[in-house]
C-alpha cells in the first residue's frame, strides 16, 4: 500500500487493520544473482538501486541480526558534503542530491530536515583552512557560507562568546546539511527493496565466503550456503572480519565511537553545530532530544559501548562550547563500531577476488553516505566497473600513494 | 579502560595514547620490495575482533611505549610489556640465529 | 524564598489535607513552603516533591508526550514516567525533573511541562481525539508531499510540540566538580541487601563505599512496613548505619547515583550536592562527578514495579502499589480515600493491609489469579471486596478516577467507585548495570522477570536486583555478597549472623495486558499503547530493537523502565515467541538521566582546557599586547601603541621597525627536547631527512621530518651543543607529538640506539631578537667575553653564552624574519628579568616587541613554510625542500615518500603570488583557477596557504601551492575566493619575496 | 645594563599570596606553600652503563637510585623515579648552577642530564583535608595503604600532566607541573580547596630566589 495522507486517514478510519508488513521475511533461496552482506543503510540502499538501476531483482541482503541494527541505527543522524578533497566533495554532493529526493523516490518519510549544517572556527588558521573547504565546495557546485563572529552570533546567540577558553571566530554554513531519521532510512531502503523483489534475510550471519579459483561463489551462512554470482560487503565495523574470509587484509581498523541524546525539550537549537576546538557536534531530533557526540575512544574495539574518558572530553566540549547545556540531561550514551580506514576516507572498489566486491573504511561518516554509497556500489556490482562518482575510493590507493586525508593526520586511523 | 602501566601501576586510559598493531615490524628499507613492504607496514592491518597486541604511550605518566595484549570484544587486557624489551628480546633471537 | 516564621509552623500543617496525623520518616517540625504551577504549598523536610503534592492532594502534575493527556504521580522513584517538572527557575531551570525523587526544600518552585495554556485545560490534548490519525510511526506514512513543506511546516509544528520541558534560557550559574574515589568494594544500593554486603565487607577490614541514590539510607525498607531482629525496619537501618558511620574506611555516599559501568572496574557516580537546597552552599558544587574505580562491587539496585496494561492505566489516581505505601509508610501521605489494588501477585495486597492499617478505606482487591491462597487478615474478615481471577478492564475519570470496571472470574462485569488504583504487575529487577559491558538478561519464569545472565567482571548482583524478592533473601544474598567481595579482595570475612526477618509470600502469574475498550498504555511518558505494539507487528517490526525504535517504546526518559519488559511481554505474545527469543534491548547508561554540567566538571569558560603561559605573559600584558589562542598557548599577537587604528597598522609598525631597526618576540612556545647519548646523531639522522651527524658542534641546522607515510610532518632547527648533544626545536603546534615520535623511534625501533631525550621547552624561554641593530643590542646584553661579530658568531652559530652579568644562555644566530637575528634561550625564571632587559638594550636603538603577527608576515616575506603548509597533507616535493631528502642514508618516510602519486608532476607546488593589482587584498584559502576558465572543480590548481601585507612591498603577499607553481613564475591566475566573494587576478612568483640574496641574514 | 636587577619570577608569583581563603573552616582544610629552592634535573642513564650510574650516585650523593616511582632523598638530594631508567633529581635550597653541574660532572658518560630546575611549579600541600582535595583531580588512590611516603606519581590534573609525591607521613605531597600551566593548575586547586578552606603559607625555604643571581658561568653540555 502506498503511504500517503490519504490512505493514512483512511487507514485511521477502518482501524488500520490493512497495513502490510514493511518488508516481507523470505526464506533464503538456494542462489541469487548478488548477495549484498550486511543489511545497514549501506547494504539495503545498494539493493534498491540495483534493482531499481540496473533491473537486478534477484538479490538478497543477509544481516546477522535485525536490519540497521548496526551504525544505522546507532549516529548522530547528519547529513552533509561538506568536504574539500574533490573525491569527496563529488562523491557526498551526490549523496546529497540523492537524500533531497529520497522520500519521493522511497516512498517513504525519512525527514530529511536541511537546518543547515554549521562548523565553528576558533583562530584565523582555522578560518582559512574552512575557506579553503568552503571554496572547494564552491567549486564542485556545494553551497557553502563563511560567517563571521557576529554573523553566527546573530545565529546562535546562546553560545559562550565572552569568557570562552578559544573564542569563535566564524564558521563555514552549509544550509542545504542537515540531518534524516536514521531507522526510517534503513526502513524505507528494506520496504523499497522488497517491493523491488529483493529478498532481506535478517537473523542470518555470514560465516564464510565461497572461493573457488579466485572467485566468488556463494556464502556460508547461519541458515545455509547460498550461492552468488556476486556478493558484495557492507559491514561496516566488520569488514576486516568478513575480507578475512577472503584471505585479505585491509587498511581499516575497527574503533568505538559514542553518541549521546538527552532528554526532549522544546526546541533550543535549529542546525547542526560543531565545535571547533574541542571534539563536539550537536543537533537536536524532531522528538526534542539533543543528539550528541564527539572524537572516537581511540583504540581497535567490536565492543559496541565507550569509556569514560571519551564521555568528559566531548560533554566537556559541549558545555565550554554552550554553557547552558550544563542542567539538561542525557538519557543514553552507546557506542558504535566503525570502519575507520588507513586516510579517512571510504572504499568502494573490487578485490583481488573475483565477483567479491567491497564497500568499507566509512570511519564516522556513513551515515550521509547511505543514498550514494548504495548508488555507487550497485553500480560496481552491476557493471562491474567503478563509475566516475567513486573512483577515487580505490582499494590499492594506499600503496599507490593516491591517498585521501581529509584531516592530514596520514596513516592513523584514530586521529580521522 | 584502566592499564597496568608496568612502571606506573594501573591507570585510566586517558593518560596514554594509541598507535595500533604492535605485531607491525618496520621491514628493511634496503630489502628488495622495500616499497611493497612499507605499503602493507603502514596500512594494513589484521584488524582482528578478540586478541590483539598494541601499542600504548605512556604520555602522561612514565613515557614508556607499552605493547598492551587485549581483546577487541571483550576489551580484557592480559598483557602488558615495555616495548623495548620485546624489541631486545627479538633482536636477541635474531642474534642467536644468527 | 525566605525560611517561614517558626509561628505559622502549625497553621501550615494544616494546609496538607492527605498528610496522615502521624507517623512517616518526614520531620514535622520543619516545614517548607513550596510553590506548583504558582500555587503555594507546604510540606515537611523529609519530603520529595512528589509526597508533599500527594500530601496536598494534587492529582495532575503533567501531560504525556503525544495525546496530552492529563497524568498524575505514578511511582516513588526515578523511574516516575509522568511527575516531571520544571524544577527551579530561569537560569537554573531543570526541565523533565522527577517529582517523585526531587528533595522538598523551603522555596521550591515547580512548574507543570508541556502543556498549553494550563495543566488544566491543555489545546493540545486535541491529539487525543485525533489519535487514530497517529498511529506507531504514522510520521514515516506522511509530510512527504510537497517536499518543500517539511521543513517549513511539517517539521516546526512537530518540534514545537515535541519535547517535554524548557532548557534554561541562559548560561548555567551553578559550578560542578569531579572527584575520584577507590576502594575494595563498592556497594550499589542501601536496601537490606546493599547494608549487609556493606558491613560484612567492611567489618573484615576492607575499604567499601556504599552509594545510595537517595537521601536517606535503607532503600525499600523505609517504605514497608517490616520487623528485622524485633525492630522496626528504620531503626534497624539506623543501627546499622550508625556502624558503618563508624568505620574509618566506609564512606557512605548519600544522594549519589551509580549511573554507568565502565570497563576494568570504573563507576561512574554522581553526588547532588546541593540539589536539595535552593541553591548550593558557597564553595561547593550543585553536582560532584565520581569516578569509582572498586576491585569488586555489590550490585543491590533492587527492582522496580511495573503496571499492568488496560484501557485508561494512565489516569490520575492510578499508581504502583509499592508507591502507594511508600507515600504511606514513608512519607505519611496518602494518595487515596477510597482505594482499589489490582494485582497479579502477593505483593500488591501488602498494600491494601498498609492502607488499612494506615485507616484509609480499601474498596476492593482485585486479582488477577483465580487461586490465591492467603488474604491478609483485613480481607478476611470481610470489609474488603476480594475479587480473585479477576481484571480491571477500564479506570474511568479525566483529570482524576473516578471508578474502574472490574471483570470477575465468571465473567460479569462490577463498576467500583473509588479515587485510586493501586496497580502491581509485578517487579522488574534492576539490572541495568548488569548489561553496560555488553551482558545480556534472561527471563525467570517463577517470577515473571528479566534478571541477569551474566555479571560484569568483578561484580555481585544481590537481592531484588537478582531476583531475590523476598526480605530474607534480599539479606542473605548481600552478606554473602559482601563476604565473597571482601576475601576476594584479600580480606578475612566473616559471616555474619543475619537480622530475623519474616519471609513474605512473592508468588506472581504474569498479566501484562487486558483487552479492552480504549487505550491501554505500556510507555505511559511516550504515549504507546498495547495497540501501537500490535500495529507494529502487523507492520514488521517484530524485533524488539524495531518495535522500540518504530513505537518509540522506552525511548522517553525512564528509558523503559516502566513500559520495557511489558512491551516486549505483548511483543511475544503477538509473534507467539518467548521473550527469551523475542530478545531484549540494550540497557545503556547512564541508568539515570545525568546532567551535562556535571559530567563537564569545572571545565568550561576559561577553564575548559589549561591555558600555556610564557614567562614572558605578565610583561606583554603591561605592554598591552593582544593575546590569541595558539594550541595551548596564548601569545602575543600585536603590541598596540596609543594612535594606532587597527591591528594593520600596529603589525606593518612592528615589521617595519624589525626590518630597520629591531624587534623582539617571545618564541617559547616551540618544543625544545634535548637530545644526548652516544647514538643521538645517528638517531637525528634517521628522523630527519638530512643528516645531523655531520653537524659540527656550535652550529644549528634546518631539518625536515617526514611521516613513515612520507608525507612531511615537522620542521624546526636543532643544534648541536656537544659531540653527544643536541637541541632540538618543533613547531608549537606538533612539540607533543614530535616527543612521542622520537620516544617511539628510540623505544620500539632503534632500542639498541644509545640516546636519550627529554623535553627542555619548559626549562627555557626564548626570545627571538631580529633586525639589523639585533647585534648591538644583544651586545649589551651578553657577557663581554663572548665575541659576537660575524666571523665569531655567523649565521647558524649555537653556543652557550652568560647575559647580564652572569646568566647562562643559549644563542642561536637563527633567523625566521631573514634579517640579521638570534634566538636567546634563558632559565624560565628569568624570562621576565630578560625580555625587561632586552627591551632596555634595544630602547637605544628603537627595538620593539611584535607578536606572532608580525612573526607571520616576515616568515611570508622571506617564504618560509610553516603549519599552514605543513598541513599533513604535504610532501617535501610540495614544498619544495625535496634537495632536503638524503640519498645517502635511511630516514622515516623515505620510502613511502618515492610512492608515484607522491612524485606526481600535477601535485601543486609551493610558491608566491602577488595581487596584479596591487591594491587589492589577499586570503587564505583562496582557490588558483587559470585566467579565464570557469570557476569548477576540473580547474582547480591549488590554492593560497598564508597571507600577509607586506609593509616592505606595500602590497598583500601570498605563499600558495600551485600546479606546476615554480615553472609559472610570471604567469597569472585567479585567487578564487567565493565564499568571501574575492576574486583576484595574482601573478606568481618566487616565495621569497624580501632579500632574496640574503644579505640582510648574514648582515 | 648596570642597574638592571634581575628578578626571578616565580611560576606562581602572582597567583598564590600568603593568606587565608575559601570556606571560613575553624582551621584550613589545606595548607599550601610554594617551594622555589628546588634545583632539577632529569638524569637519564646511557644505555649498558645503568649499574655504573648506580654505584655513581652511591657514591656520590649515598643515594639507591629506586628503580620504580619512588623517591629516594638523603641530605636534601632526592632521585624520584619518573619513568625506566630515568629520574628526577632534585637539591634543596642549593644554588642549582652547582647541583646540575656537579651532577653532570659525577655522572659523566654514565648519564645524560638535561637541566629542569625552570620547568617546574612545585608546591607543597599539607593540612587534614590534603588527600579530599587532591581527589578532586588526583585519579590515582592515594589511602594510606596504597600510596605512601617515598612514592611517586606521574599523572594527569585537569588535563595538567603533575608529578605528585609523598614527603612525610603528616602526609605533606609534593605536587609539581610545568611552569606553564601553572595558572591552570591554581585554578583547578583553588577551587578544589576552597570548600575546606586554605592557606597559602609563605615559602618557608632559605633564600626564596627574588635576589639577583650571582652564579658565574657553566657549562650547558653534558660532554
Amino acid at each position: 500500500m502506498k503511504y500517503s495522507a490519504f490512505t493514512l486517514a483512511y487507514e485511521a478510519l477502518r482501524g488500520h487493520a490493512d497495513w502490510k508488513p514493511a518488508w516481507r521475511e523470505p526464506e533464503p533461496k538456494a542462489e541469487y544473482d548478488v548477495v549484498i552482506v550486511g543489511g545497514g543503510g549501506h547494504g539495503l540502499a545498494t539493493a534498491y538501486y540495483l534493482a531499481k538501476e540496473h533491473g537486478l531483482s534477484n538479490v538478497a541482503v543477509v544481516e546477522k541480526g535485525w536490519i540497521g541494527s548496526g551504525n544505522a541505527g546507532r549516529n548522530t543522524t547528519i547529513i552533509r558534503s561538506n568536504y574539500l578533497l574533490p573525491a569527496n566533495t563529488q562523491f557526498y554532493e551526490w549523496s546529497m542530491k540523492l537524500w533531497e529526493g529520497l522520500e519521493r523516490d522511497l516512498n517513504y518519510n525519512v525527514m530529511v530536515s536541511q537546518r543547515g549544517v554549521l562548523n565553528l572556527c576558533h583562530s584565523d588558521a582555522q578560518r582559512d583552512a574552512f575557506a579553503r573547504r568552503g571554496n572547494a565546495m564552491r567549486l564542485n557546485g556545494v553551497d557553502a557560507q563563511l560567517l563571521d563572529h557576529s554573523e553566527v552570533r546573530a545565529m546562535l546567540p546562546f553560545l559562550d562568546y565572552d569568557n570562552a577558553r578559544f573564542p569563535i571566530r566564524g564558521g563555514l554554513l552549509q544550509r542545504r546539511g542537515g540531518t534524516a531519521r536514521h531507522d526510517a532510512v534503513v526502513w524505507g531502503y528494506a520496504r523499497a527493496a522488497d517491493r523491488r523483489g529483493i529478498d532481506i534475510i535478517q537473523n542470518c550471519e555470514v560465516t564464510g565466503l565461497t572461493i573457488r579459483n579466485g572467485r566468488i561463489s556463494g556464502v556460508e551462512t547461519a541458515r545455509g550456503p547460498i550461492r552468488a554470482g556476486k556478493v558484495g560487503l557492507a559491514v561496516a565495523g566488520n569488514s576486516s572480519r568478513l575480507a578475512a574470509m577472503a584471505g585479505l587484509r585491509l587498511p581499516i581498523e575497527s574503533h568505538v565511537i559514542q553518541a549521546f541524546v538527552t532528554e526532549g525539550v522544546k526546541p533550543v537549537v535549529d542546525c547542526v553545530l560543531t565545535f571547533g576546538a574541542g571534539h563536539f557536534y550537536i543537533s537536536q531530533s524532531d522528538k526534542g532530544g539533543l543528539v550528541f557526540g564527539g572524537d572516537l575512544d581511540g583504540y581497535n574495539s567490536y565492543a559496541q559501548r565507550g569509556n569514560l574518558p571519551t564521555v568528559e572530553d566531548i560533554v566537556e566540549g559541549g558545555v565550554a562550547l554552550w554553557p547552558g547545556l550544563g542542567r539538561l540531561r542525557v538519557l543514553r550514551h552507546w557506542g558504535g563500531i566503525i570502519d575507520m580506514s588507513m586516510d579517512g576516507s571510504p572504499i568502494i572498489d573490487r578485490t583481488p577476488i573475483d565477483g567479491l566486491y567491497l564497500n568499507a573504511g566509512w570511519c564516522y561518516g556513513g551515515f550521509k553516505a547511505t543514498p550514494a554509497s548504495g548508488w555507487c556500489f550497485a553500480h560496481l556490482i552491476a557493471r562491474d566497473e567503478p563509475h566516475p562518482l567513486h573512483a577515487a575510493f580505490r582499494l590499492d590507493r594506499f600503496a599507490a600513494g593516491m591517498v585521501i586525508d581529509e584531516k592530514g593526520q596520514g596513516a592513523q586511523p584514530n586521529l580521522h | 579502560m584502566r592499564i597496568i602501566c608496568p612502571y606506573c601501576g594501573e591507570r585510566g586510559n586517558e593518560e596514554f595514547s594509541y598507535l595500533g598493531d604492535a605485531s607491525l615490524l618496520r621491514p628493511d628499507p634496503a630489502g628488495a620490495g622495500a616499497m611493497h613492504a612499507f605499503a602493507d607496514y603502514v596500512y594494513l592491518r589484521d584488524n582482528p575482533r578478540g586478541s590483539h597486541r598494541e601499542f600504548w604511550y605512556h604520555a602522561a605518566g612514565c613515557r614508556s611505549w607499552l605493547i598492551v595484549t587485549r581483546n577487541t570484544s571483550t576489551h580484557d587486557i592480559t598483557r602488558v610489556e615495555f616495548a623495548c624489551d620485546v624489541a631486545a628480546a627479538r633482536m636477541a633471537s635474531f642474534e642467536d640465529e644468527g | 524564598m525566605t525560611q517561614a516564621p517558626a509561628s505559622s509552623a502549625s497553621e501550615k500543617r494544616s494546609f496538607q489535607p492527605y498528610r496522615l496525623p502521624d507517623g512517616g520518616l518526614i520531620d514535622r517540625s520543619r516545614p517548607f513552603r513550596f510553590r506548583f504551577d504558582r500555587q503555594s504549598y507546604t510540606g515537611f523536610a523529609g519530603d520529595t516533591l512528589a509526597s508533599a503534592l500527594v500530601a496536598n492532594g494534587v492529582r495532575v502534575v503533567g501531560r504525556s508526550f503525544k495525546y496530552h493527556r492529563p497524568r498524575g504521580i505514578f511511582t516513588a522513584g526515578s523511574e516516575e514516567p509522568n511527575a516531571l517538572v520544571e524544577l527551579r527557575q530561569t537560569n537554573r531551570r531543570e526541565p523533565n525533573t522527577c517529582a517523585t525523587t526531587a528533595e522538598l526544600f523551603d522555596g521550591l518552585v515547580a512548574t507543570s511541562q508541556n502543556r498549553w495554556p494550563s495543566l488544566g485545560f491543555d489545546a493540545m490534548a486535541i491529539n487525543g481525539r485525533l489519535s487514530p490519525l497517529f498511529p506507531a510511526g504514522f510520521y514515516y506514512k506522511t509530510f512527504m508531499w510537497p517536499s518543500s513543506f517539511w521543513e517549513k511546516f511539517y517539521e516546526p509544528a512537530i518540534r514545537r510540540s515535541a519535547g517535554l520541558g524548557r532548557a534554561a534560557p541562559g548560561d548555567d550559574p551553578d559550578e560542578y566538580e569531579k572527584a575520584f574515589a577507590h576502594c575494595d568494594v563498592l556497594v550499589i544500593g542501601s536496601g537490606p541487601a546493599g547494608l549487609m554486603a556493606a558491613v560484612t565487607a567492611a567489618r573484615s577490614g576492607a575499604r567499601v563505599i556504599l552509594a545510595e541514590d537517595d537521601f536517606r539510607l535503607g532503600g525499600r525498607l523505609l517504605a514497608e512496613r517490616m520487623v528485622l531482629d524485633g525492630r522496626d525496619a528504620a531503626s534497624w537501618v539506623a543501627l546499622i548505619e550508625a556502624e558503618l558511620e563508624s568505620m574509618p574506611d566506609v564512606r557512605i555516599m548519600r544522594r549519589t547515583s551509580i549511573f554507568g559501568v565502565y570497563d576494568h572496574g570504573q563507576y561512574g557516580a554522581v553526588e547532588r550536592v546541593g540539589d536539595h537546597l535552593p541553591e548550593p552552599p558557597a564553595h561547593q558544587p550543585r553536582q560532584r562527578f565520581w569516578k569509582i574505580v572498586a576491585k569488586r562491587a555489590v550490585l543491590a539496585a533492587g527492582a522496580s514495579e511495573r503496571p499492568i496494561a488496560f484501557a485508561g492505566n494512565d489516569r490520575p489516581g492510578v499508581m504502583l502499589a509499592g508507591a502507594v505505601r511508600t507515600y504511606l509508610n514513608r512519607f505519611a501521605a496518602a494518595p487515596a480515600m477510597r482505594l482499589v489494588v489490582f494485582t497479579n501477585n502477593d505483593d500488591g495486597w501488602r498494600t491494601a493491609a498498609d492502607a488499612i492499617n494506615a485507616g484509609l478505606p480499601v474498596e476492593a482487591v482485585v486479582d488477577s489469579r483465580p487461586d490465591v491462597r492467603e488474604l491478609p487478615a483485613a480481607a478476611r474478615s470481610g470489609t474488603i471486596r476480594v475479587f480473585r481471577g479477576a481484571q480491571i478492564v477500564q479506570a474511568k475519570g479525566v483529570r482524576t478516577l473516578r471508578a474502574v470496571e472490574v471483570i470477575d472470574a465468571e465473567g460479569r462485569a462490577t463498576s467500583i467507585a473509588c479515587d485510586s488504583l493501586a496497580v502491581s504487575g509485578g517487579w522488574n529487577p534492576a539490572l541495568h548495570l548488569t548489561c553496560h559491558l555488553g551482558g545480556k538478561p534472561q527471563w525467570r519464569d517463577d517470577i515473571a522477570a528479566l534478571v541477569p545472565k551474566t555479571a560484569p567482571p568483578g561484580m555481585a548482583i544481590v537481592g531484588a536486583a537478582n531476583g531475590a524478592m523476598t526480605l530474607a533473601d534480599c539479606l542473605r544474598t548481600g552478606a554473602d555478597a559482601g563476604v565473597r567481595a571482601a576475601v576476594d579482595c584479600g580480606f578475612t570475612a566473616k559471616t555474619i549472623a543475619l537480622p530475623r526477618a519474616g519471609d513474605d509470600s512473592v508468588a506472581v502469574t504474569a498479566l501484562w495486558l487486558v483487552q479492552g475498550k480504549g487505550k491501554a498504555f505500556v510507555d505511559f511518558q511516550n504515549d504507546v499503547t498495547a495497540a501501537d505494539i500490535a500495529l507494529a507487528v502487523q507492520e514488521g517490526f517484530r524485533s524488539a530493537e524495531h518495535l522500540k525504535r518504530y513505537t518509540t517504546l522506552g525511548m522517553a526518559t525512564d528509558q523503559g523502565k516502566i513500559g520495557g519488559v511489558t512491551g516486549l511481554a505483548i511483543l511475544s505474545e503477538l509473534v507467539e515467541r518467548s521473550i527469551c527469543e523475542v530478545g531484549t534491548t540494550t540497557y545503556r547508561p547512564p541508568y539515570t538521566p545525568v546532567s551535562l554540567g556535571v559530567l563537564a566538571g569545572h571545565h568550561r569558560g576559561k577553564d575548559f582546557r589549561p591555558t600555556r603561559l610564557s614567562p614572558s605573559h605578565q610583561w606583554a600584558l603591561e605592554r598591552s599586547a593582544v593575546m590569541v589562542e595558539t594550541g595551548a598557548w596564548l601569545r602575543a599577537q600585536y603590541y598596540p601603541q596609543p594612535g594606532e587604528s587597527d591591528w594593520l597598522e600596529t603589525v606593518s609598525r612592528e615589521v617595519r621597525t624589525v626590518r630597520s631597526a629591531v624587534g623582539v618576540c617571545d618564541v617559547s612556545t616551540l618544543g625544545r627536547i634535548d637530545v644526548q647519548g652516544a647514538d643521538a646523531g645517528v638517531f637525528l639522522d634517521r628522523v630527519y631527512t638530512n643528516a645531523f651527524s655531520s653537524l659540527p658542534v656550535g652550529k644549528a641546522r634546518y631539518g625536515l621530518m617526514l611521516r613513515e607515510d612520507g608525507f612531511v610532518m615537522d620542521d624546526g632547527t636543532t643544534s648541536r651543543l656537544a659531540a653527544n648533544h643536541y637541541f632540538m626545536t618543533t613547531t608549537t603546534a606538533n612539540a607533543a607529538k614530535i616527543m612521542q615520535h622520537l620516544e617511539y623511534c628510540a623505544q620500539v625501533l632503534w632500542s639498541d640506539l644509545d640516546v636519550q631525550m627529554v623535553s627542555v621547552s619548559e626549562q627555557w624561554v626564548q626570545f627571538s631578537i631580529a633586525g639589523p641593530r639585533s647585534r648591538e643590542t644583544l651586545r649589551k646584553l651578553v657577557d663581554t667575553q663572548y665575541d659576537l661579530s660575524n666571523e665569531a658568531f655567523p649565521h647558524l652559530a649555537a653556543r652557550p653564552v652568560t647575559i647580564m652579568g652572569g646568566l647562562n644562555a643559549l644563542l642561536f644566530r637563527l633567523s625566521f624574519s631573514g634579517e640579521l637575528a638570534y634566538e636567546l634561550a634563558v632559565p624560565a625564571r628569568y624570562g621576565d628579568a630578560v625580555i625587561r632587559g632586552v627591551m632596555a638594550a634595544g630602547e637605544a636603538f628603537g627595538i620593539t616587541p611584535y607578536g606572532t603577527e608580525a612573526l607571520g608576515v616576515m616568515r611570508i616575506e622571506k617564504g618560509h613554510v610553516s603549519t599552514n603548509e605543513i598541513n599533513g597533507q604535504t610532501t617535501a616535493h610540495d614544498l619544495g625542500a625535496h634537495r632536503m631528502l638524503s640519498t645517502r642514508k635511511d630516514f622515516i618516510g623515505r620510502i613511502m615518500a618515492e610512492r608515484p602519486a607522491l612524485r606526481a608532476p600535477h601535485r601543486p607546488v609551493f610558491v608566491g603570488f602577488k595581487p596584479v593589482d596591487r591594491a587589492a587584498r589577499l586570503n587564505a584559502g583562496a582557490h588558483f583557477l587559470p585566467l579565464g576558465a570557469a570557476a569548477t572543480a576540473e580547474n582547480d590548481q591549488g590554492y593560497m596557504t598564508s597571507v600577509a601585507f607586506s609593509p616592505t612591498l606595500g602590497h598583500w603577499i601570498g605563499l600558495g601551492l600551485l600546479q606546476r607553481g615554480p615553472q609559472r613564475f610570471g604567469e597569472r591566475v585567479r585567487a578564487y575566493d567565493p565564499v568571501r566573494g574575492g576574486d583576484v587576478e595574482v601573478e606568481v612568483c618566487d616565495p621569497i619575496f624580501v632579500d632574496p640574496e640574503r644579505v640582510r641574514l648574514n648582515g | 645594563m648596570a642597574d638592571l636587577a634581575l628578578q626571578a619570577r616565580t611560576p606562581l608569583q602572582d597567583l598564590a599570596r600568603p593568606g587565608r581563603f575559601g570556606a571560613a573552616t575553624a582551621k584550613p582544610g589545606l595548607l599550601i606553600e610554594e617551594r622555589t629552592d628546588l634545583a632539577l634535573a632529569t638524569v637519564m642513564a646511557r644505555r649498558g652503563r645503568e649499574h655504573d650510574l648506580n654505584r655513581a650516585v652511591a657514591a656520590a650523593y649515598g643515594i639507591d637510585l629506586p628503580h620504580g616511582p619512588h623517591v629516594a632523598a638523603k641530605d636534601g638530594v632526592s632521585f624520584a623515579g619518573i619513568g625506566v631508567q630515568r629520574w628526577l633529581a632534585a637539591a634543596e635550597g642549593l644554588v642549582e648552577a652547582d647541583f646540575v653541574d656537579r651532577l653532570r660532572q659525577r655522572l659523566a658518560g654514565l648519564a645524560s642530564i638535561a637541566e629542569q630546575t625552570d620547568g617546574w611549579a612545585v608546591l607543597r600541600l599539607r593540612g587534614d583535608r590534603v588527600r579530599d582535595v587532591l581527589a578532586k583531580g588526583i585519579p590515582i588512590d592515594l589511602h594510606p595503604s596504597r600510596f605512601a611516603t617515598g612514592d611517586v606519581a606521574l599523572t594527569v590534573v585537569a588535563h595538567i600532566g603533575v608529578q605528585i609525591a609523598q614527603l612525610d607521613d603528616r602526609p605533606t605531597f609534593q605536587l609539581m607541573a610545568f611552569r606553564s600551566l601553572a595558572a591552570s593548575l591554581w585554578s583547578w586547586l583553588s577551587k578544589s580547596a576552597a570548600e575546606f578552606g586554605y592557606e597559602i603559607v609563605p615559602s618557608g625555604s632559605p633564600g626564596r630566589r627574588t635576589d639577583r643571581i650571582t652564579t658565574t658561568k657553566r657549562s650547558i653540555n653534558s660532554d
